[in-house]
């Protein structure tokens, strides 16, 4: 089980890359070792955070509240930078995250970043508290931010948290 | 269905210009790293879009989605690096320029209380 | 005047440019910069006037290819001298441009470049010994 | 309309150029070199040449790139701390200015007559390989050429980058000097997404391998994604230097060894030096062509491992001097 994800992903990777070409023969023998590599990685990467399983089933889903959300950050810069005056208020949020501490929050540190006006900044492992930069201190991002940790929670199928995050 | 894809290509690479422009007109590093990745990850993704019912086979539409998807890693990845550094060197002010206004500015004039731990 | 010849005159260019930066700069990193760069212009001029009222031609494309992998090793290895000889010396000059006033004197001259070359042996020579003052520092993390 | 855009294209190039040479503080000047180099891989494009713009864009502003800026870091961490010293770096001596004028003016014309003089050429090389292609085993015009038609420069190429590598081995500093590294900066998110592009990555460089014989891409494109995963690798926390003791130096011969092996081998039968017995051109080319991607990606990579450590963490401390 732990080989086959790779595996697949693998494969599909180069048949995407070759386009079906039909190059198995120098295919296999990389298919094998970048699946190998996959494999290693993964295991030297747990060393310290728990690994969250990626639920697949729930990829379409996220993929779309994604796009949804990437369509309305380029908007919303957009906006903001077309205005004769930059329209921005920048400022720092100090956001307690309920997503427990491992992929899943490593995760929403870097793609938080391509959401609508927040983009993190501090990572601590100790604590649950995210540094996060947001582009306009008037909007009310910690509830998109909590959207997004649902989503997340979601994809991961980690239990929903019932604690609620408090913005500084 | 060729106009939806010029259109489309257009929209893209005016998103690029704009996140450009946002890069230009912001004088903050952080708020600039905002616009130019925002406005890029939608710039591309237009672009990708324009460019996909003109794919001639399967693979080659999903070569581009993967083009798009691997961007899109690196830039998440890539802002939040940039950004973290300016974060721990207290570079977050640019040299020229003064900031339109300073009601916000709580990078340091809060006390953080996560300790400082860097790669140094 | 078609885009190929136009852009083996940008080459041309580069290198001019890149030639007076090196012969000006006495940075060393900048020297490496303006090294490279003076290669670009090379590899634009040999493909740009290969090409130039021809068709494409791939024998100065894959020099070219070739050139760009041999150029980025150089430069590797520049900098891994460069950085040897800055942690050694703690200079990220040459010692010959820091004499006072530059002079005409051939013995002169080579007699710089004879101590220079010494103190660099020496430098290298004592290697294992107490190492320089820039990376003693690197206790202090 | 096409030539307009070569012309601003070109015209930026040499502003970003210009940047460079000007540019007060090191660490911008490095910044400009690596968006130069993106230019000029779109200068390739323009001039026809995907393959150069492969490279350009891997070797030139990637690796280059990483390259000096890894040096400034070095720099500046230890300027910081002799602060004494921060004021040499920028200053020029006063030396006279018209002798470096009038050699970039003087080569400049003679440049220019060079290129307006041109001898005509008496042979159409793209006529020539055109005209022998189909006996070379590959069908990608480059490929034929570097692998085939002029394999001496790829082989001597290969031994140059060897060399390259020993003497930066050669002038590693100390064993003792490089245990009180501090462990590499350990970014959770950076580290996490590297362990999972990295087999993608791999893939990459090995498409591009294999594609190598039918349209742009070879070993040396290939190669150099090779490296870029390394330092990735390196750059993202992952111990890789533990295998460079044993696993680095077989690696790094390999591709050498191997090309000169079946260069010599054929000798056997009774042809020339490095040619290739007919039908086999195909396969034995891939066969060397895998080999020197390991190869290069391996050098390339070393390279950069072998610089000196420097004091400062991964940081790109040069920003630091930003002014």
């Amino acid at each position: 089980m732990r080989y086959l994800v790779p595996l697949l992903l693998s494969t599909l990777v180069w048949w995407i890359l070759t386009e079906a070409a039909q190059a198995w023969v120098v295919g296999v023998p990389v298919i094998l070792v970048s699946t190998w590599v996959a494999v290693r990685l993964q295991d030297t990467d747990s060393g310290s955070a728990p690994t969250h399983r990626l639920n697949w089933f729930a990829v379409p889903r996220f993929a779309l509240f994604f796009l949804w959300q990437s369509l309305q950050a380029g908007l919303d810069v957009a906006k903001r930078t077309l205005k004769p005056v930059p329209d921005i208020n920048p400022g720092t949020l100090y956001y307690y995250t309920s997503i427990p501490h491992g992929t899943a929050r490593y995760f929403f540190g870097a793609i938080v970043g391509l959401f609508p006006g927040t983009l993190c900044t501090e990572f601590s492992e100790d604590t649950d508290q995210l540094v996060l930069h947001v582009l306009d201190t008037d909007v009310d991002i910690a509830l998109d931010c909590r959207r997004l940790e649902r989503e997340i929670e979601r994809l991961f199928k980690l239990p929903a948290a019932d604690q609620q995050g408090r913005p500084a | 269905m060729i106009y939806v894809q010029i259109l489309l290509v257009s929209l893209g690479c005016l998103f690029f210009i704009v996140g450009t422009l946002g890069l230009l007109r912001f004088d903050d590093a952080y708020s600039r790293i905002h616009a130019i990745t925002k406005a890029d990850n939608l710039g591309l993704g237009l672009l990708v879009l324009g460019i996909l019912p003109s794919a001639l086979s399967v693979p080659q539409g999903l070569k581009l989605i993967l083009i798009w998807v691997l961007v899109l890693a690196a830039s998440a990845t890539a802002s939040y690096l940039i950004a973290h550094y300016i974060k721990q060197h207290q570079l977050s002010k640019l040299p020229h320029g003064a900031r339109p206004d300073t009601t916000a500015d709580g990078q340091d004039a809060e006390p953080d209380p996560t300790n400082e731990r860097g790669p140094q | 005047m078609t885009s190929d010849l136009w852009f083996a005159l940008m080459g041309v260019a580069l290198i001019a440019l890149a030639a007076f930066t090196f012969f000006r700069q006495v940075h060393l990193l900048r020297r490496i910069l303006a090294f490279n760069i003076m290669g670009s212009g090379v590899f634009l001029v040999m493909v740009g006037m290969a090409q130039h009222q021809r068709e494409t031609d791939p024998v100065p494309q894959a020099l070219v290819l070739t050139g760009i992998v041999v150029a980025v090793s150089a430069t590797a290895l520049a900098l891994i001298i460069f950085r040897r000889f800055y942690s050694v010396s703690g200079q990220v000059e040459l010692d010959e441009y820091q004499i006072e006033e530059p002079t005409q004197n051939e013995d002169h001259a080579s007699d710089t470049m004879k101590d220079n070359i010494n103190s660099l042996q020496d430098a290298l020579q004592s290697d294992d010994e107490a190492p320089a003052k820039p990376s003693a520092s690197k206790g202090d993390q | 309309m096409n030539l307009a855009f070569d012309i601003v294209l070109g015209l930026a190039l040499l502003l970003t150029a210009l940047g460079v040479f000007s540019s007060k503080d090191l660490f911008r000047a490095v910044v400009m070199f690596i968006a130069f180099g993106l230019l000029l891989a779109l200068v390739w494009v323009r001039l026809d040449a995907p393959d150069l713009a492969l490279a350009e864009a891997a070797i030139g502003a990637g690796l280059t790139g990483v390259l000096m800026i890894d040096a400034v870091a070095h720099l500046s961490a230890n300027t910081l701390q002799n602060d004494q010293r921060d004021d040499q770096y920028d200053h020029s001596p006063k030396r006279p200015l018209w002798l470096p004028v009038i050699s970039c003016v003087g080569l400049f014309v003679l440049l220019l007559g060079a290129i307006r003089f041109r001898p005509e050429a008496s042979v159409s090389l793209p006529d020539m390989v055109r005209d022998n292609i189909a006996e070379s085993g590959v069908e990608h015009p480059i490929t034929a050429v570097l692998l085939n038609f002029r394999s001496y420069d790829t082989l001597l190429e290969i031994a140059v980058l060897l060399v390259a590598v020993v003497v930066a081995m050669a002038l590693k500093p100390a064993a003792e000097d490089r245990v009180h590294q501090p462990p590499p900066a350990h970014d959770p998110i950076l580290h996490g997404l590297t362990a999972r592009l990295l087999p993608a990555m791999l893939l990459v460089g090995m498409y591009v391998l294999w594609a190598g014989s039918y349209m742009p891409g070879g070993a040396f494109q290939g190669g150099a994604i090779l490296a870029a995963a390394l330092v990735f690798l390196q750059l993202a926390g992952f111990a890789v230097d533990r295998y460079a003791a044993s696993l680095l130096r077989l690696g790094l011969a390999l591709g050498f060894l191997v090309f000169l092996t079946v260069a010599v081998s054929v000798m056997i039968g009774g042809r020339p030096f490095l040619t290739y017995p007919e039908g086999f051109a195909g396969q034995l080319i891939f066969f060397i062509e895998a080999m020197l991607t390991l190869s290069i990606g391996l050098i390339l990579f070393s390279l950069f491992s072998q610089n000196p450590p420097h004091s400062g963490a991964v940081g790109h401390q040069g920003a630091n001097h930003d002014q």
